[in-house]
């Protein structure tokens, strides 16, 4: 029989507001195995689990239940307290009577009752534990980092420094990503691929990074410490040894003149040749072929880029190559992209070409784009003079046929980045931004918006635009009220410009199914803890950075991506991790070597052996599965597929769990 | 002597009812099985043999022997007046027993075969002897057996080898004995118990005069059907008290033993064996505790910690017959632990059954 | 917990009008969106503070509940799905209840059509009275 | 009559098996939400939906339960990997021959809701404690000396 | 018969087997019993006749693992279940030489209790080869019956005549099959629900709890059932009429589903004639709607149905209420 000590923290009021916690002492005293109860303002304060290894000490107790918040918040501080006291960490329970009881009740009789429900479910528990021991797993010294994007590129490098390596996997034939489309960075107004090409040269160079660019994830399997990951690396078609960058056969493509292929790069503003680079300073600078589009591949004939290669380095005959490398740590940093805004038809985006996209307008006015840095429309070329902004398209939208649900969060900024860089070039174009709120939280930010306001004079108005209607004059009429001074607004522009609201990419959502990640309603990767642990996901070794957990700015994605560095450099300085004891066990007694169990493993955890038994003095040998500790991760799905019940789970054992049963339906 | 015809047989029962528990076979989903009769109950009497036999009235499947419930001692009550020390002692609990009522009301047994009611004895002897059980014996002293002649019996039948005579229920230790003949029951009461019940409820009977006559040509004529039958002259040479190092040793078991599926057929629809566990149940605030049949033939039965019972099939086979056929006789003056109902040799999944184990040793003698 | 009168009123115009005032965000697609806005003493993105206010008499005795013209425009555009129309609409039925049921039926509608009714009232009305 | 006016309201006995991954935490969402949900529903937390043996939903129906709703990971997002399919099947089959022996259909349920769905968890268990309130008390699946 | 019985002796006197299993005259016409055959005077009891339902693969499980071959007699479904014991590594195929033997479906004497024939002397016309009707002597006279009135239920949903796995097939076998398998499941599944419950109480309620049915099926092979053991505190032996017997069979029947063959034998051997199928079949059923046909035992490479999936399998909502 346990001696079980249970614990009934107050949490302040959080507990004790909506849950008589002494009667719930009171109540569970009586419970089988318990020798002790108390309660206490906060039990995992300092003085709180002192108040526990006393009574440990004192009763002799063997097993504690906590009734308090949710064990994902405090289970690990109870355990490493049951243990200062030289008890095993795993003969504690916590009963969940916060955010499962007292949070979500009113009814201060009603709770009190569930809580000492679930106050003795974990008794019940509790008298069925067994001590458990954590194993050892070694860790490969060796990232992954899936998006080469600045908020990758910035986690690479700091893990690279600290003397790791390091590899990113970019699907695109260039890292870089979406910062290098910009033009300008606020609120400092600096040039985007100033800063960040010198970063891009040095994941290029350093000596613990090793790129797979034109790449993609195709499966990962393993764990935390032990990742296998497959990466495809596509046919890029020209030969990475050989190619010297020079560019000629971009230049010399056919398809660069009379095809119709559009840059990706340049949001489709203009096009590019079937062999190309993204951009000028692309890392690597290798180009790659687009088979899909190059006449070669299509036809057979052309073959230009092969002969006037000086190098020979064009290779048609490239296949995909898929490497298998092995990983401790896994950071997802996949960025994000602009909602599609064909939803949108008010706004004649479909419509009209100058209607364009805030990040078009980023390649609009970047001296390396397609217009060369001068602002212009692309339906005529000539340069606007009155550019309407309209804000939040596709954000903070209630459903979500309408669009997303949140504030895309850089939006305001890079607006009055935009409004004040055209005043800047062209201080005669009249700019307007419709907008609902003006948010600027953060440090110099407002004072950024207010010299648009004050020394640029860019017209800001609250009211959405309702309708934008290209005219027949080729100008774009705005139909707009300006609530504040209850007008409606119907006016001209030469370009409207649309704040679109952004998502995660697209991808991340397969790369999360593989790597068992969790992801919210709108496809960002959730974090284990909102507040406390918010660069990691919940599956052990995986971390997030940038875009791809939440929309953020480039300060907040690089502090982000430093974060992430640090855990991942955290876990691979470890030569071996604690494994988790709650795995899965074989009673080779009851085992009848169906492999039913291996089935169903999906860690391949599971293996039968010959085994010599003793069963009660009839001795033979059997086959009989046998767990691999160090491969299983406790999911359990064996033990719901054995039908003799040999197969259990420690820590969460047939019995336990059919004792909590019986003790929640007592 | 009472007679009454069979479409008038409900309102005997009812008239039974009236006074008393009524346990008969009933029929329910395709099958005849015992149960007590209520208004709108099948009684079924024309099938030969109930699939359980009738035990059950007095050694139920399973049966509650009573309830233990925890309660809770205060602290304070626990420290007794001091006050202080009550805040220092731990809190106890006490576990109240709560035994259940025996059976206390008078019931009714009607239609067990003179086998079934033979099987009434060889429980007796395990029950009542001291030790005594005091549920089976509650049930014992309030049930009135009332047996039904065997009109048709059936080649599984083999009771005459253990001198039970299926026609004629006055010879068995019943109640009160009864015939079924052309359409009409007809009823004796045989002890004093029976002689009640048939007072309580003479109205519904009528007499018949030939009565005596139609019994005795029924008797014989069912007697001679009982000669005719396949195992009527199945020998128990061999067999009985004192033969256990004989037998248990035979390499016979090892031959016949083998397609045994270790279920419990047999002995659940045996209407002598009497082998039972007990076992807790777990309630809202305490436990029942309930026994409930049990089979020698699987394999936990009598399991302990150190898991010391019969390993193997052929040692748990074996313990069956060997019980019956030798260790119950040995103990019990030579009484056999079998009634010949044959109801094992219809249900065994793989046909095996005591008969074959008699032939098989007899045949490798 | 019993609901105060207002937070009742406002239970019934949401359950009319199946949208939920409180999840206007003052943004103005509505009002901007507007055809009758020159029309309208309350402008469409109003009607959700007035609902929350309980200004509901005020809402009843204007203008602006008759001069929408019901042409769906803040309904379609709205994207807190509070759709600004269908709280006007939920106003002009708690007049016609007040006034005692005195529906309109669709067979006369075209009894009450004269030339200058706009064309998008006799659609708005005939959407209006089909459901 | 006024015996009858004074009858308690019927409260439904509903077991929820979570996943530690996504459901349990999305209970704890709900929580720290405070959006609530009835008394009734407690909480079972299971490392997967994969964890969850038939013989527990059948223990607690025996002991008196009058729903129990198992939830997981969405399909595909399992933490891991393929726990919430095998779990899907299992109980697919399971609930279909609950039907089929006659038990009120609505007293199991399986929901994914993920650990970011607290909205969706509190209205998961409203409505399910609504349907099973509906149905009354579980008479057909408990075992009689339960009640006692 | 004599052909089987000659080969019998013939692959032990070979060699090639050291022992046969098939069935051994019973001492009455209609119960024949699975037996072990070793020596040539064992076949002077051998018979394999019309009463020879037993499905013998599971006995294998336990041969199999003595020294020497052992032969095998097998009926054509129940080749499926020996398939499926070697899916699951219960036998060692090595160890087992396979005679399917011929079948023209198997008789249930209980069908002729049922028609009132009793006192039953000799029994003819149930010979494995020969056709006609099934003459009783009883010692209340002559009485007939019609070989297929005399079946089992479940060769009425004969699987077919073909043996899935054997080393030789001896004498010939017939589609006995003329109903629809899952006609009875269909039946009960357009039931009200309260007609359902009160049918499959009425069919619980003889339950006594004897087992034959989960030791007689040859994919129960478990060596010490989760019913018998503590695992999950389910040890249950009371035969109360409440929620045991129901948890027993629902996963009785589950623990089997995907696995079972539908080899009958639960249905055959129940001592209260239980429909112990019906529970087996739903899931076959079902499995076949939900996940696409599987017919458990045809091919012992192919993955159960439950330890596999697809990405867009049905939800468990979509399972129930199917028929409203």
């Amino acid at each position: 029989m346990q001696k079980i000590g249970v614990f009934v923290c107050h949490c302040g009021t959080n507990i004790a507001a909506t849950v008589d916690v002494k009667k719930v002492v009171e109540l569970v005293r009586y419970e089988p195995g318990v020798v002790y109860a108390d309660d206490y303002m906060y039990m995992c304060s300092e003085a709180g689990q002192e108040k526990i290894i006393e009574a440990i000490k004192e009763y002799g107790l063997t097993g504690l239940v906590i009734c308090s918040c949710s064990p994902r918040m405090h289970e690990k501080t109870f355990r490493a307290c049951a243990e200062k006291a030289g008890l095993n960490p795993y003969m504690v329970e916590v009963a969940n009577i916060r955010e499962q009881c007292s949070w979500i009740h009113k009814d201060k009789e009603e709770a009190t009752k569930k809580a000492v429900i679930l106050a003795r479910a974990a008794i019940a528990k509790v008298n069925l534990n067994t001590p458990l021991k954590e194993g050892e797993s070694p860790v490969t010294k060796r990232a992954l980092v899936i998006g080469g994007g600045i908020a990758g590129i910035q986690t690479a490098l700091d893990i690279a420094d600290a003397g790791y390596e390091v590899d990113i996997v970019e699907k695109e034939p260039s890292i870089g990503g979406r910062m290098s489309q910009f033009d300008k960075t606020f609120p400092t107004l600096d040039c985007a691929s100033c800063i960040l090409t010198p970063k891009m040269v040095e994941v290029n160079q350093h000596p613990n990074i090793t790129l797979y660019t034109y790449s993609e994830v195709e499966k990962v399997s393993g764990y935390v410490g032990n990742f296998d990951v497959d990466i495809r690396k596509k046919a890029r078609s020209v030969d990475f040894d050989k190619c010297t960058g020079c560019g000629e056969c971009s230049t010399k493509c056919p398809l660069g003149k009379i095809g119709n292929i559009p840059s990706e790069f340049d949001r489709g503003l203009r096009n590019r040749p079937a062999i190309y680079m993204p951009f000028a300073q692309a890392v690597p600078a290798v180009p790659v072929i687009d088979r899909e589009n190059c006449t070669y591949f299509k036809t057979g004939k052309c073959g230009v880029c092969a002969k006037i290669c000086p190098s020979k380095a064009v290779d048609y005959e490239q296949q995909d190559e898929i490497v298998t490398v092995k990983y401790g740590a896994i950071v997802v940093a996949t960025g994000f992209d602009i909602i599609n805004l064909d939803k949108f038809g008010e706004y004649a985006y479909n419509e009209s070409p100058d209607v364009i996209t805030s990040i078009e307008l980023e390649r609009l006015m970047n001296a390396a784009g397609p217009t060369g840095g001068h602002l212009e429309r692309m339906s005529d070329h000539k340069q606007p003079k009155d550019i309407v902004f309209i804000q939040c398209v596709g954000s903070r939208c209630d459903s979500e046929e309408k669009g997303k649900p949140y504030c895309s969060k850089v939006c305001c900024m890079y607006t009055a980045k935009h409004a004040m860089l055209i005043k800047d070039h062209w201080p005669d174009t009249n700019i307007t931004v419709f907008y609902i709120d003006v948010r600027t939280p953060g440090k110099n930010f407002d004072e950024f918006y207010r010299r648009a306001v004050e020394q640029y004079h860019v017209n800001y108005i609250k009211g959405q635009v309702g309708k934008v209607k290209p005219q027949p004059d080729g100008s774009l009429l705005v139909q707009a009220a300006d609530l504040l001074d209850g007008k409606q607004i119907n006016m001209k522009a030469d370009m409207v410009v649309l704040a679109a609201a952004i998502e995660p990419n697209p991808g991340v959502r397969k790369i999360a199914t593989m790597l068992t990640a969790s992801i919210d309603n709108n496809n960002f990767l959730t974090e284990a803890h909102a507040k406390l642990r918010p660069v990691e996901s919940p599956t052990a070794g995986i971390f997030l950075s940038g875009m791809a957990q939440g929309p953020k700015d480039i300060p907040e994605t690089v502090s982000q991506a430093g974060a992430a560095a640090v855990k991942v450099i955290g876990l691979l300085a470890k030569d071996h991790l604690k494994t988790n004891p709650c795995t899965a066990q074989c009673d080779t007694l009851l085992c009848n070597g169906c492999s039913t169990c291996a089935n169903v493993c999906p860690y391949g955890a599971i293996t039968y052996e010959d085994v010599q038994v003793n069963d009660h003095g009839l001795r033979e040998t059997r086959r009989v599965a046998q767990v691999n500790v160090a491969l299983c991760q406790g999911c359990g799905a064996c033990t719901s597929a054995c039908p003799s019940g040999a197969m259990d789970l420690q820590g969460f054992s047939n019995r336990q769990i059919t004792t909590e049963v019986d003790a929640i339906c007592r | 002597m009472y007679s009454i015809s069979k479409e008038n047989l409900n309102s005997l029962y009812s008239a039974i009812a009236g006074s008393y528990d009524l346990f008969m076979p009933i029929k329910a989903a395709g099958q005849t099985n015992y149960g007590f009769w209520t208004e709108g109950a099948e009684g079924d009497i024309d099938t030969l043999k109930t699939i359980k036999s009738g035990k059950d009235a007095f050694f139920p499947q399973v049966e509650q022997l009573y309830t233990v419930n925890r309660e809770i001692v205060p602290a304070d009550v626990a420290a007794g007046d001091d006050a202080e020390k009550a805040a220092d002692t731990p809190v106890r609990t006490k576990l109240k027993v709560n035994p259940v009522k025996l059976v206390d009301n008078d019931f009714v047994i009607f239609g067990m075969r003179p086998c079934d009611v033979r099987a009434i004895e060889v429980m007796d002897n395990v029950f009542l002897t001291d030790p005594v059980d005091n549920y089976y014996k509650s049930r014992r002293e309030h049930g009135i057996v009332v047996a039904l002649a065997c009109h048709e019996p059936e080649e599984s039948c083999f009771c005459t080898i253990f001198d039970i005579d299926p026609a004629d229920p006055s010879k068995a230790k019943a109640d009160v004995a009864t015939w079924v003949i052309d359409g009409k029951l007809y009823w004796k009461p045989i002890t004093e118990k029976g002689e009640a019940l048939t007072a309580k409820i003479a109205s519904v009977f009528e007499d018949d005069a030939d009565a005596d006559s139609k019994i005795t040509n029924e008797i014989s004529y069912i007697e001679g059907i009982a000669k005719q039958l396949p195992n009527a002259d199945l020998s128990l040479e061999g067999w009985g008290a004192g033969k256990t190092d004989e037998k248990f040793k035979s390499e016979v078991w090892d031959k016949v033993y083998k397609g045994c599926l270790g279920c419990g057929t047999c002995t659940f629809v045996c209407p002598t064996c009497q082998c039972y566990d007990i076992k807790d149940y777990t309630t809202k605030d305490g436990i029942q505790r309930y026994r409930c049949w049990d089979s020698c033939m699987y394999s936990d039965f009598t399991l302990m910690a150190g898991g010391q019972n019969r390993q193997t099939q052929l040692q748990r086979f074996r313990q069956r017959f060997m019980h019956k056929l030798v260790y119950y006789p040995t103990n019990n003056d030579g009484m056999f632990m079998c009634v010949g109902c044959g109801r094992c040799v219809e249900k065994c999944p793989q046909s095996l059954n005591i008969v074959k184990v008699i032939k098989a040793f007899a045949e490798n003698k | 917990m019993s609901m105060t009168e207002l937070e009742k009123n406002i239970e019934l115009i949401k359950e009319m009008s199946g949208s939920d005032p409180y999840k206007c965000m003052r943004c103005g697609k509505c009002t901007a969106s507007c055809p009758a806005y020159s029309e309208m003493d309350i402008k469409p993105h109003q009607f959700a503070s007035y609902i929350i206010r309980g200004d509901m008499e005020e809402l009843v005795d204007s203008k602006a509940a008759w001069k929408c013209l019901g042409c769906f425009a803040c309904i379609e555009r709205c994207p807190r799905d509070v759709q600004p129309g269908k709280l006007v609409d939920a106003t002009r039925q708690i007049v016609a209840r007040q006034r005692g049921g005195d529906y309109l039926q669709p067979e006369e509608v075209p009894e009450l059509l004269t030339e200058d009714l706009p064309q998008q009232l006799l659609v708005s009305a005939f959407r209006r009275y089909r459901r | 009559m006024s015996m009858n006016e004074e009858k308690k309201e019927f409260r439904p006995l509903i077991v929820a098996f979570c996943c530690n991954w996504c459901s349990y935490a999305g209970a704890d969402l709900a929580g720290s939400s405070r959006l609530s949900y009835p008394a009734d529903v407690k909480i079972i937390r299971v490392p997967c939906s994969g964890r969850v043996n038939p013989m527990f939903i059948l223990r607690a129906f025996e002991r008196g339960a009058d729903g129990v709703i198992i939830c997981g990971c969405h399909p595909g997002d399992c933490h891991y990997s393929t726990g919430n399919y095998y779990a899907r099947r299992r109980m697919a089959l399971l609930f279909s021959m609950l039907e089929y022996m006659g038990i009120e259909n609505g007293r199991t349920r399986v929901e994914w809701c993920s650990a970011a769905e607290g909205a969706k968890f509190s209205k998961t268990m409203n409505e399910f404690c609504e349907k099973v309130k509906s149905l009354g008390e579980n008479v057909r699946l408990g075992d009689i000396r339960c009640k006692n | 018969m004599q052909e089987l019985i000659n080969r019998l002796k013939e692959l032990i006197a070979d060699g090639t087997v050291v022992r046969a299993i098939g069935w051994k005259k019973g001492d009455m016409p209609y119960n024949p019993e699975p037996a072990y055959f070793e020596k040539p005077e064992d076949f002077d009891n051998f018979v394999y006749d019309g009463f020879c339902g037993a499905n013998l693969s599971k006995m294998m499980i336990e041969a199999a693992k003595l020294e020497g071959k052992t032969a095998v007699c097998l009926k054509p479904c129940d080749t499926y279940s020996f398939n499926q014991l070697i899916r699951e590594h219960r036998v060692n195929r090595e160890n087992a030489y396979i005679i399917g033997v011929g079948c023209r479906g198997k008789l249930d004497i209980e069908k002729a209790r049922k028609a009132g024939i009793k006192g039953i002397k000799s029994i003819s016309g149930v010979d494995i080869e020969g056709d006609g009707d099934v003459t009783f002597d009883t010692v209340y006279g002559q009485k007939k019956m019609a070989y297929t009135d005399l079946m089992l239920d479940r060769c009425h949903v004969c699987k077919g005549k073909d043996h899935v796995i054997f080393d030789e097939v001896i004498g010939e076998s017939k589609d006995t099959g003329d109903a629809d398998r899952f006609e009875e499941v269909i039946k009960i599944e357009k039931m009200t629900p309260e007609e359902r419950f009160a049918f499959f109480k009425s069919e619980l309620s003889k339950c006594i709890r004897c087992n034959a049915c989960r030791n007689v099926c040859p994919a129960c092979s478990c060596r010490k059932c989760v019913f018998d053991g503590v695992k999950f505190d389910s040890q249950q032996k009371a035969n109360v009429d409440s929620f045991e017997e129901k948890m027993f069979h629902i996963i009785r029947a589950f623990h089997v589903a995907g696995r079972c063959t539908d080899c009958g034998e639960c249905s055959r051997v129940c001592p209260e004639g239980i429909p112990l199928h019906l529970f087996n079949r739903k899931f076959i059923k079902d499995i076949d709607d939900f996940y696409g046909e599987f017919q458990a035992g045809k091919d012992p490479e192919a993955q159960s149905p439950l330890t596999d999936f697809t990405f867009d399998d049905l939800e468990p909502k979509d399972a129930v209420g199917r028929g409203e």
